[in-house]
């Protein structure tokens, strides 16, 4: 019940301080984002945000990934594969032009390259490049790169970020103004708040339908919830405070969609220390941990949970989620057998993302629950990256891999988690012979196993795509086969 | 005063520069590459290499800080490692949240605590002092980001009235501003209320009064004056205190001002930001003491000999 | 025709500092031009009584008795009134002229505010008034621009008095003012307050710890002791007789004495006056007395006069000489 | 008229910093849950019989989290007011008693110091050594360093022209003796009086550290933590916010009130001013 007072100061401060918005146009669209990109050129950082704004919107390459993850023409209307698997011969979107003004063809195919493999290049996908042998211009609209080695992915590499085309007399300037082919131009960077972007008018293909976007940063999940619930915000794709959803579910303004992500949530083991070199001990931590427990605390059930280094959002996935169900006795069962005492104490490193912080509590708590000693240890990105990442220099630690289909990373000599398994390397590289769907099935799904059956990492939970938005409003990605916010065919509607 | 000044400048100046080399000494033993950071878990060793090329982290220390003080002083911050946009540029941004902020803040501390620290001087021993000065040891006691919390949950949550975070225009300072003010505010209406207390039992007041001033005439025109000098020392030490507090608020309130920026300099390794930044904002501490001391002489005549 | 200043039984209790009053029943008159001076030791009740006849008593203070100026019952008046009586009939210069000017205010607008507040003057007229009083006090050469601190401590008590007669009061109240001085500076200071008294017809209300100052300026003399007054009478007849013991004691231990008669040693009274909460039942003196007989401390001795117009409150007064 | 209310303020005072002592004692042998204990299933429970203040998010009791908090809390400042007074104190002493340039860069030293607010120090120190309750105390004690040195440097420059230490100076006695058996006696009642708002204050550091996730580190219970974590439930269970806020605000009353008190007890200059 309002007394008299709150009605007297309400009117007062709502003439004074929410003087309202002017009623906003519906071809207009406020998206909200926790992270603020470092910079806006996505060939020169690795950031997710980065994309999430360019990508699509104000970049585009020669291949463009859809919404289901699938290899679409980009800025290459099509192209040929020679039957060595060799030779690319793209064929180029006539009369596209740079918000600048210059002109794409084959020579900014060639400038974009050979800018990303050179030795100044700061491009933190360098390696995408790594097969190209050379790249020529036969006419100004067709493009042949010719490739050292066969790359069954280099189709879907070449849509990534870090592949887009730029133009030689902008490129230097894209960190902080880009300028691309795509159908919104950049308009300004309010730093630690937001960027605007406006339809870009002299678009080559189909227009896009809204006549400005503005990414909004709001890294506090309440702040978040607060501004989708005023209408500050008209969408909010990667929702950060899942703990608001029945809130926000209820409320007849929102389309709630969870959508799926590559986010594979996982417990990294060192398997080069004592006791994770023992397959009983990693396999009696996936006992130990209450996976669906995580799940409802952290994301109210809506992060599936996993059982291997792929999510249901790929192709082939198949669910090994229950191979160890919780089962704390049998956790203790096994370290015993495994001889590790109890009170053995361990470490678990925690990076900044609320998931690991957060996750790392509860495992705590469950593997205390089965006898070892474990003290948590919260870092940050940098001090994740130099230690645990580059040294190895850990027991422990909470990480979501976001790249898609990265089983390549169990197959390395090195790599962070340090697993060692010639079984799963020649099954892996059988995988890379494979050359059809259908002969790269089984390998998969024998891969999945693999790693379910050594555990070599604790796999938790694939983290969900949390999508809020306006529910008059469309076209938004539901789910996240790569960091993005393409926002080309969203559309207001009833 | 011309010495006096001079001597101030040059302790000022030596005190900075210490200040200065501390941040950049530190800064350089921080584990962790920023270049790394920046080009993730996917990046080679030569793309690494070019990145450390570009940003100059590639030179011996004893050549990066010179480089960089001697740019400090022709005004030159440099370039954000992370935004690659001058840090100038930044600093300007955030510096027109934070300082609005903090002298929003500092403003309406004064306005709430002078007023009722006079009030209780004045009214002392009766119901209304003893009821201002618990409110005062109230707020003293209550940490600012609760404050701030509570404030969100009652205008932002319950009544809707305003944001709960983010910056959209000048009405979202006003909840962190009056977060960070009260305690404040109660600090400095006790200060302020013990202070003229002391000087009311001045003879000098009393001799006021023999001229036949009222005894509010005698309150505001000689004990207030000379209670507020020893008050604007605490002011001056508060500032201190309203960073401190900005850059905690600044991240309830989800505000992208200078703490947030220093938050974000650090975990992302962005050396230059950082040292420029502390830099500034140590240096806005001693500039802030070292004006309260001339305030002090300025209006104390018996100090300006000196 | 009534007198200017009359005081009637006036006593004054702190109820926070005990029950026993800190002025006991004390009355005068003081006419028109008139001169009295109060003495004794500090803590006997003289500044108190100036402070009651301000009406700058500290809080709490429980007055009773009669207190009237120029007809008018201070007592029953608000403080309106008393605001518009200090500074402008009566004015009152302080002990302690080091502290008892604004430490940053010029020593020009400290003087200005009574002649403005008062009788309305503007900042032009003022200004030459400030200036007009400085030369009365004899400091035609000092800036009004000054600070306080920035003035010798003889300098800053003639602003002191400066300020007290701005308005040209009818009654003149110094509190000790010359206690704080060097001895060449007080001369200077008393001679000035006579000069000023004089000329201006001014009542002057001196106290003073020293009956020497008493003996020259002022005309009549009133010996106070624990909140009580135990002589007075006109200056020569008091001084002349020095009825009470106390009165003598004061004068024997007065570093006038030592010229006059030539003693070698600076006698002193024994003892200390008491606490108001410890004063005994008798005569407040009766510990300290050479003289006191077991009447003394049974019942306090109630002023009763000696001849004309000289009272004591003893019962067993000092023969004449 | 004023001491009956100072009075109250010393035992008010000392009533709370003593239940809040005695909760943190007894959080170290009972609390009503283990302060660490998840139970997913009856996450964010309101109070009741079973959770005197209900649960958090994954199913923590908020009582004995905060009983645990007491603990922490408490520890931590007075940790980081030992090393506040443990460097302040004896530097203030020494520059009273050389004077001349030990006074200066002492006071410079101090200016320095001051220069950095405790949460900027805070933030150096965890960027070095990453975050934790031990660096948390150093942040606050090297804040708290410099009021230590610049109140005992004023309070003992008081001292020393006094008669029994120019008595002692005649007998030869050294600077160090002086100190020790002079100086810091006289102005010990200030000491403690400081030391008491120091600790207020640090508890409010620490709190404020533990909030942005400098100070105390998980699984261990921490006041400002606890905030922060609430934050995030604002809407839908801001009961998780309103807690840790009082115990903080609670404790910090208590030992301000104590100070308030002590004061009037043991400095009689500022007696006289209240």
């Amino acid at each position: 019940m309002k007394t008299m007072l709150q009605t007297v100061l309400a009117s007062v401060l709502s003439a004074a301080l929410l003087a309202p918005p002017a009623i906003a146009a519906q071809d207009t669209l406020s998206l909200g984002m926790v992270l603020e990109p470092p910079n806006l050129d996505p060939t020169a950082g690795a950031a997710s945000a980065i994309r999430e704004v360019t990508y699509a919107n104000i970049f585009e390459g020669l291949t463009r990934i859809d919404a289901a993850g699938a290899v679409k023409p980009g800025l290459a209307q099509s192209w040929e594969i020679s039957p060595d698997g060799l030779t690319y011969r793209f064929h180029l979107h006539a009369g596209v032009h740079f918000h600048d003004g210059a002109a794409f063809d084959c020579s900014v195919v060639q400038f974009s390259y050979a800018r990303a493999v050179a030795p100044d290049s700061t491009n933190a996908q360098k390696g995408l490049f790594e097969p190209i042998a050379r790249t020529d211009c036969p006419d100004p609209l067709t493009a042949v790169v010719t490739l050292k080695h066969q790359a069954a992915n280099f189709l879907f590499d070449m849509g990534w970020g870090d592949a887009v085309m730029v133009s030689p007399g902008s490129a230097a300037g894209n960190k902080t103004h880009p300028i691309g082919t795509g159908p919104f131009r950049f308009v300004r960077w309010v730093q630690g708040d937001r960027v605007d972007l406006e339809r870009f008018p002299g678009y080559w293909g189909t227009p896009a339908k809204l006549s400005a976007v503005s990414f909004r940063f709001i890294a506090d999940p309440a702040a978040a919830t607060a501004a989708l619930l005023a209408g500050d915000l008209d969408a909010f794709s990667n929702f950060p405070a899942p703990e608001t959803l029945p809130q926000l579910r209820a409320d007849s303004r929102f389309t709630v969609a969870i959508g799926t992500t590559e986010g594979k949530t996982i417990l990294a083991l060192n398997d080069a220390r004592k006791p994770f070199d023992d397959v009983r001990v990693r396999r009696a931590l996936a006992y130990a941990i209450d996976r669906r427990a995580l799940s409802a605390a952290l994301f109210s059930g809506l992060a599936p949970p996993i059982g291997s280094h792929y999510t249901p959002a790929d192709p082939d996935y198949v669910d090994l989620a229950n191979i160890y169900p919780f089962d704390p006795a049998r956790a203790r069962q096994l370290l015993k057998e495994a001889g590790v005492a109890p009170g053995t104490r361990v470490t678990i490193a925690l990076p900044p993302p609320p998931y690991a912080r957060r996750s790392g509590e509860i495992i705590a708590a469950e593997l205390q629950d089965v006898g070892l000693s474990v003290s948590l240890e919260p870092i940050e990105w940098a001090q994740w990256l130099d230690r645990v990442f580059k040294r190895s220099d850990f027991d422990m630690t909470i990480i979501a891999h976001t790249e898609a289909r990265d089983l390549d990373i169990y197959a390395r000599d090195h790599y962070y988690f340090n697993y060692q398994s010639p079984g799963y390397k020649s099954l892996y590289a059988q995988y890379l012979a494979a050359l059809t769907p259908a002969a790269q099935k089984p390998l998969l799904v024998g891969l999945q196993r693999k790693l379910a059956d050594d555990e070599p990492n604790v796999f938790l939970f694939a983290l969900p795509k949390i999508g809020v938005w306006n529910a008059n409003l469309h076209g938004l990605w539901r789910n996240d086969p790569i960091p993005a916010n393409d926002v080309t065919s969203v559309y207001w509607g009833q | 005063m011309a010495r006096f000044l001079a001597g101030r400048c040059a302790i000022l100046l030596a005190t900075l520069l210490a200040a200065s080399v501390l941040v950049f000494l530190v800064l350089q033993v921080l584990p962790g590459d920023p270049a790394s950071i920046m080009l993730g878990t996917s990046a080679r060793p030569d793309t690494l290499a070019a990145m450390h090329h570009q940003l100059g982290l590639d030179r011996p220390l004893w050549q990066r800080y010179p480089l960089w003080i001697a740019a400090l002083l022709r005004g030159d911050f440099g370039v954000s490692y992370t935004y690659s946009v001058p840090v100038a540029d930044l600093l300007r941004a955030r510096i027109a949240i934070s300082l609005p902020l903090a002298l929003l803040a500092m403003a309406l501390s004064v306005a709430l605590a002078i007023p009722l620290g006079v009030f209780a001087a004045a009214r002392r021993g009766h119901l209304s002092d003893t009821l201002v000065m618990g409110v005062a040891q109230l707020g003293v006691s209550v940490p600012n980001f609760w404050l701030g919390l509570l404030l969100v949950l009652l205008f932002s949550v319950k009544l809707g009235w305003l944001p709960a975070g983010g910056f959209a225009g000048p009405r979202s300072l006003l909840l962190p501003a009056v977060a960070l003010a009260l305690p404040q505010a109660a600090i400095l209406a006790r200060v302020t209320r013990s202070s003229v207390l002391e000087t009311l039992g001045e003879d000098f007041v009393r001799t006021a009064r023999a001229k036949g001033l009222s005894r509010a005439a005698a309150l505001w025109r000689h004990a207030v004056p000379n209670a507020l000098i020893p008050v604007i020392t605490i002011m001056g030490l508060q500032f201190s205190f309203l960073l401190a507090g900005t850059i905690i608020i600044e991240n309830v309130f989800n505000l992208p001002g200078l703490g947030r920026l220093i938050f974000q300099a650090i975990a992302q390794r962005d050396l230059i930001v950082v040292q420029d930044l502390v830099v500034l904002l140590a240096g806005s501490v001693i500039v802030v003491n070292f004006l309260v001391d001339l305030a002090y002489a300025a209006l104390d005549p018996r100090l300006a000999r000196a | 025709m009534s007198a200017l200043l009359e005081l009637d039984d006036l006593s004054v209790r702190l109820p926070a500092a005990g029950p026993v009053p800190l002025l006991d029943r004390v009355s005068l008159s003081l006419e028109r031009g008139e001169s009295l001076g109060v003495v004794g030791e500090s803590g006997c009740g003289k500044s108190m009584a100036a402070l009651a006849i301000m009406g700058l008593l500290p809080p709490g203070a429980v007055v009773s008795g009669g207190l009237r100026f120029d007809g008018q019952d201070l007592l029953a008046a608000p403080e309106a009134a008393w605001c518009a009586l200090r500074g402008r009939r009566i004015g009152m210069v302080f002990q302690e002229p080091m502290t008892a000017l604004n430490p940053i205010q010029r020593i020009g607008a400290q003087l200005a505010e009574g002649p403005r507040r008062h009788l309305r003057l503007g900042r032009g007229a003022a200004e030459s008034e400030v200036l007009r009083l400085l030369d009365r006090v004899g400091l035609a050469r000092i800036s009004p621009d000054r600070y306080p601190h920035q003035l010798s401590g003889g300098q800053r008590q003639r602003v002191m008095i400066a300020m007290a007669l701005a308005c040209g009061p009818d009654l003149l109240l110094a509190d000790e003012p010359t206690t704080a001085l060097d001895m060449t500076i007080q001369g200077q200071i008393l001679a000035l307050l006579a000069e000023l008294a004089a000329e201006r017809r001014m009542a002057l209300l001196l106290i003073t710890h020293d009956l020497g100052v008493v003996a020259r300026h002022a005309a009549r003399t009133l010996v106070m002791y624990a909140g009580r007054v135990v002589e007075t009478g006109p200056t020569p007849a008091v001084f002349a007789r020095m009825a009470h013991p106390y009165t003598h004691g004061l004068f024997a231990a007065s570093p006038h004495a030592i010229m006059a008669g030539g003693r070698r040693r600076l006698p002193t009274i024994q003892g200390q006056v008491p606490e108001p909460r410890a004063r005994p039942p008798g005569c407040c003196f009766a510990p300290r007395c050479a003289a006191a007989a077991e009447d003394c401390r049974q019942s306090p001795p109630m002023l009763a006069p000696l001849d004309a117009g000289h009272l004591a409150a003893c019962y067993h007064p000092r023969a004449a000489a | 008229m004023a001491r009956p209310i100072h009075a109250v303020s010393l035992w008010l005072g000392a009533a709370i910093s003593g239940a809040m002592l005695a909760i943190a004692l007894l959080s170290l042998v009972w609390t009503p849950y283990p302060p660490t204990a998840i139970d997913i299933v009856h996450r964010l429970a309101l109070p009741s019989a079973r959770h005197w203040l209900g649960t958090d998010p994954i199913g923590r009791d908020i009582a004995s989290m905060l009983m645990a908090g007491a603990r922490n809390s408490l520890l931590v400042a007075l940790i980081a007011l030992a090393v506040g007074a443990g460097l302040g104190v004896p530097l203030g002493a020494l520059a009273a008693a050389r004077r001349g340039w030990v006074d200066e860069l002492v006071m410079r030293g101090s200016d320095l110091a001051f220069a950095f607010p405790a949460l900027l120090t805070a933030v150096m120190i965890a960027a070095l050594a990453g975050p934790g309750a031990g660096n948390a105390m150093l942040a606050i004690g090297l804040f708290a360093a410099p009021v230590f040195a610049r109140l005992t440097r004023g309070a003992a420059l008081g001292v020393w022209p006094r008669d029994f230490v120019l008595a002692a100076r005649t007998a030869g006695r050294g600077n160090t003796t002086i100190t020790l058996l002079h100086v810091l006696p006289n102005i010990a009642g200030v000491l403690i009086v400081q030391a008491t708002i120091q600790f207020a204050l640090a508890i409010l550091a620490e709190a404020g550290l533990s909030y942005v996730g400098l100070g105390t580190q998980p699984p261990q219970p921490s006041w400002g933590r606890m905030l922060a974590d609430a934050q995030t439930y604002i809407f839908t269970a801001p009961r998780l916010a309103i807690f840790p806020g009082l115990a903080i605000s609670l404790t910090v009353l208590g030992l301000n009130l104590l100070g308030d008190g002590l004061r009037d007890l043991l400095d009689p200059r500022l007696r006289r001013a209240r």
